[in-house]
């Protein structure tokens, strides 16, 4: 398949908006959009993206979207879709929300929304830190990393969202990154087509923010990957699945070494040989946890297979 | 009539962005392979494509990120500076 | 048709003939049984609505704007902590032009923790941009519930009914119930809402605006709130017309006409205060009890009317606004100063926290107010 | 006309429930009723109150009932512990849950009239219980009802088939009607 038969044409995010230049958000919110196409409509709490929007009377949106509160997102997607539905009109209810509203103000909202399986598909675009008012500290920031909060490194550790909505049971969990199009649009249609509640986490890297020549903005968010700092994952129904190229990381060999990846940002430039330890254990840990959950998987699926069996016999 | 805070869709809803420019991406069309990259990365979606195929910026709107010549796998663009006046 | 009902099921009647269409709320006393009856009305399909039961009030108020959003007619109520909580969506509700309507349960507010009625938490709503009712009777509530979808529709903006907590909220009495053709006609054909979203020509709704636009979108929601009490004269006479029902006005007046010495109250104790001005009135005393109804708009007009007949004004407030004095006195004060008239007022704060208000409370009010 | 009513009881005993049907009863003999429930943060067992007002016309006055009429009284062991007779007007009458000795001993404490009607038996020979409890607030209701002379048992029969169906309905029925039979007056 070519290019052009993956990604429409037609852009839904217009040019000349107030997006930095290399943004890693607009740049995955312009596949997000041209997955999902005009029959949706965009719920976006306080974000860089109310600016990336421009200022009254222009949008810088070709879909319809609500502009709501930080904390609120979730819960007023939840009566949009639900209005729609009595109404017996149909569209992709989408929330475009950064970590701050995500992780942190948004969580208690986020987490109702999910529970009650509300018919949306909520989408974070992390760009690890508060960007929009000056590069705070936000969940999402992680370990070692400096923020105008935390000048001297991020002490705490990256929430892991994605694991935490997982927990929710819902229908559709994924990882996802801007320099991986065609598997960020792939997982977009694929919860678009599923009903219930999506939830869809993207690494999207912010060269304002984590300090590095906006050109390098598809290299380091591909590098987050290669790494394995950012796995690609879907969790389907309570079914973990790596994605490539995340498939092959299991194997700690496969992965780039994590420096090539922080030493592009200026926000690691401070990081000593103990906080490159600290942070490199954490993404072991990630990638054993993962290993594990899915022998885990494999072992209570055969069982589940077996006991069938049996109760056949 | 309320007055309602709706805002309509516009391109250039910032403004004329390409003046936000320092550094200009220039295709060279003699190396392109057509592999249409440039397009898909481009974070403000200002590369169309011609009818032969080919990127075209539109440099009302670029605002010389320069990913699309990072991201070229045959360095067919470069980032020129921005001549003054 | 005659039903016995609380203020909370009179509030769930009004929502299911108003064919409410999504509906979310998070529990706290004293509104719960608003929702409980709905959710009733709802598991046996007698009202057709999405009910969202939600993890807090904050989203009760985002899920209802959205809901508007989508064009949905929609519906949340919820008393003092809840309310407080809410606040920051109240806001965005009125400054989005939505027509939700929210019943309000009025509950003290905490600490120390009180379960009972005052008006502190309904006064919040005074500078949001809300229409602002208030309701005596568990008739009233009913009313006022369906009038308020009314309202908020042909203003474009949300409209609180408030009633107290237990006193109203929990006191059954007889409801004449009218039927749902009249509620129908009342209500008159759903239209698309200008600000519910729109896939053929969308727009983004709530972007930011720069300071040289701001003001126009704030000026026009006071504009329109100011104008706002023929708009319910006008709804409350249709509402007359297809139901039958009474008309009261913006300010409900009992013995003003030769009043020396005036009441303004509102809510529930207004009822307290009308047997003890007809108790007074027995013993020759003229006095009489202005029961306001609407806080936005603010009746000026009718207070202007009832004040400059009468020797002495009374204020009688359910709240403070703390440091500086009863809530509705200072805004009766700030339009009788404006209009130049210049009956002396005093200002009366009682009820706090659900402490009784009697008649006997009362008869000795209007007995000093007058001097006696 | 205006009449007041106080009912005591205990959390959990239906003192709602029984304001409730008692001026639903009232609005059936075309009377204009309201049902005050006092709320607190009661819970099962502590000593609660709800009042009735009952008129032939409108009523607006909401504050809870100060000077009684009727006090009813659906549990006997809060007679030692709360003040049922404080406000009871001259020549009012408390109908009390219990036996004639409560009555002639409260007769003389008071001095007022005492009706007594033994509602807790006719709750348990009828197995009107909720949550093991008695459920006193039927043969109370009736036993009210025919004290005050405000309704009818016509008007109750229907109150009671409006709130409830089947054999819940029945069972509460005979409960209300042997209440409204049994009632004595003393005093």
């Amino acid at each position: 398949m070519s290019l052009l038969e993956q990604f429409p044409r037609e852009e839904y995010l217009l040019k000349g908006n107030a997006a930095c230049a290399g943004c890693g958000p607009a740049l995955a919110l312009r596949y997000v959009l041209k997955a999902l196409g005009p029959r949706t409509v965009l719920v976006i709490p306080a974000s860089c993206s109310s600016i990336i929007a421009g200022a009254y009377p222009k949008s810088a949106f070709k879909v319809p979207v609500y502009h709501i509160a930080f904390a609120a997102s979730a819960a007023t997607a939840s009566g949009l879709v639900e209005g729609l539905e009595a109404q017996g009109i149909e569209a992709n209810v989408v929330v475009w929300a950064g970590d701050g509203g995500t992780v942190d103000i948004g969580l208690q909202g986020l987490s109702g929304a999910a529970e009650r399986n509300h018919n949306v598909t909520y989408i974070c675009y992390d760009n690890e830190a508060y960007m929009n008012t000056g590069i705070q500290r936000s969940g999402a920031t992680p370990y070692g990393a400096w923020t105008t909060t935390t000048p001297l490194g991020n002490k705490g550790r990256k929430k892991d969202l994605p694991f935490i909505m997982a927990a929710h049971n819902i229908p559709y969990v994924a990882t996802a990154s801007p320099a991986f199009p065609k598997d960020l649009v792939n997982k977009v249609a694929k919860a678009q087509k599923i009903r219930g509640f999506k939830y869809i986490h993207i690494l999207a890297p912010c060269p304002t923010g984590w300090r590095y020549d906006p050109r390098l903005t598809v290299k380091i968010a591909r590098l987050a990957v290669m790494t394995g700092f950012w796995p690609l994952l879907e969790i389907e129904h309570g079914r973990l699945r790596l994605n490539n190229p995340s498939t092959n990381l299991l194997d700690p060999a496969r992965r780039r070494p994590l420096k090539e990846y922080l030493e592009l940002q200026g926000r690691y430039r401070h990081l000593s040989e103990e906080d490159l330890k600290v942070l490199q254990r954490q993404i072991d840990e990630q990638w054993a946890r993962i290993k594990a959950m899915l022998r885990v998987q494999e072992e209570l699926e055969d069982q589940v297979e077996q006991g069938q069996g049996e109760r056949q016999r | 009539m309320v007055e309602l805070p709706v805002a309509r869709p516009s391109v250039g809803a910032a403004g004329k962005t390409g003046n936000w420019r320092l550094f200009k991406p220039s295709i060279d069309y003699r190396k392109c392979i057509k592999c249409l990259l440039c397009w898909m990365y481009c974070p403000d979606g200002v590369i169309s494509l011609s009818g032969k195929g080919l990127p075209v910026i539109d440099y009302e709107y670029c605002k010389g990120c320069g990913i699309c010549a990072e991201e070229c796998p045959v360095k067919a663009i470069e980032m020129v500076k921005e001549v003054e006046g | 048709m005659r039903e016995f009902l609380t203020g909370n099921y009179a509030a769930a009647y009004g929502v299911k003939l108003s064919r409410v269409e999504v509906v979310s709320a998070y529990p706290i006393t004293p509104q719960t049984s608003v929702i409980e009856k709905i959710s009733e009305f709802v598991e046996k399909g007698e009202l057709k609505a999405k009910l969202i039961r939600v993890e807090s009030e904050h989203s009760a108020m985002a899920a209802v704007i959205g809901a508007a959003f989508s064009g949905a007619r929609a519906y949340t109520a919820t008393s003092a902590q809840g309310l407080l909580y809410m606040y920051e969506m109240i806001w965005w509700a009125a400054g989005s032009r939505l027509p939700v309507v929210a019943g309000i349960v009025t509950r003290a507010i905490a600490p120390p923790w009180s379960i009972w009625t005052d008006h502190s938490d309904f006064m919040t709503l005074r500078d949001a941009g809300w229409a602002m009712l208030f309701a005596s009777s568990a008739q009233e509530v009913l009313d006022m519930t369906i009038q308020a979808f009314k309202l908020a529709k042909e203003l474009m903006l949300p409209v609180a009914v408030g009633w107290d907590a237990f006193i109203t909220s929990h006191t059954a009495e007889p409801v004449e119930v009218p039927p749902q053709e009249q509620v129908d006609y009342f209500l008159g054909e759903k239209k698309k809402s200008p600000a519910a979203v729109d896939f053929e020509n969308p727009f983004a709704h709530g972007a930011l605006a720069f300071p040289k636009d701001y003001p126009k979108f704030r000026e026009d929601i006071h504009r329109t709130l100011k104008a706002a009490g023929e708009v319910y004269s006008n709804i409350e006479r249709r509402y007359y017309e297809a139901t039958g029902r009474e008309r009261y006005g913006l300010v409900e007046e009992v013995f003003c006409e030769d009043a020396d010495a005036v009441m303004f109250i509102m809510g529930a104790a207004a009822g307290d205060a009308i047997h003890a001005a007809g108790e007074l009135r027995r013993k020759g005393l003229h006095v009489g009890v202005a029961r306001i109804r609407s806080i936005r708009p603010f009746p000026r007009n009718e207070v202007e009317k009832i004040a400059r007949r009468a020797s002495k004004v009374i204020v009688f407030d359910r709240s403070y606004s703390l440091g500086f004095g009863g809530v509705l006195a200072t805004e009766v004060r700030s339009v009788l100063h404006e209009e130049g008239v210049d009956t002396p007022v005093i200002s009366v704060t009682g009820g706090l926290g659900g402490s009784d208000l009697s008649p006997e409370y009362f008869e000795k009010i209007f007995l000093k107010g007058l001097g006696v | 006309m205006l009449l007041e009513f106080r009912w005591h009881g205990r959390g959990g005993q239906g003192v709602v429930t029984a304001a409730l049907l008692f001026a639903r009863a009232a609005v059936n003999k075309g009377l204009y009723a309201l049902a005050i429930p006092f709320f607190g943060a009661e819970r099962r067992g502590a000593p609660v109150v709800a009042f009735n007002r009952i008129s032939d016309k409108v009523i607006r006055m909401r504050s809870s009932v100060k000077r009684p009429d009727f006090v009813a009284v659906l549990d006997p062991s809060l007679l030692g512990l709360v003040d049922v007779a404080g406000g009871l007007k001259l020549g009012g009458t408390l109908i009390i849950n219990g036996s004639k000795e409560t009555a002639e001993e409260f007769v003389e404490k008071v001095g007022k009239r005492v009706a007594v009607v033994d509602a807790t038996g006719i709750a348990l020979e009828l197995g009107l219980k909720l949550s093991g409890y008695a459920l006193a607030n039927m043969p109370m209701v009736g036993a009210v009802a025919r004290v005050s002379g405000v309704v009818d048992l016509d008007a109750l029969r229907k109150a009671v088939y409006d709130v409830w169906d089947g054999r819940v309905a029945d069972s509460n029925w005979a409960g209300v009607e042997r209440g409204f039979k049994e009632v004595k007056i003393f005093g």
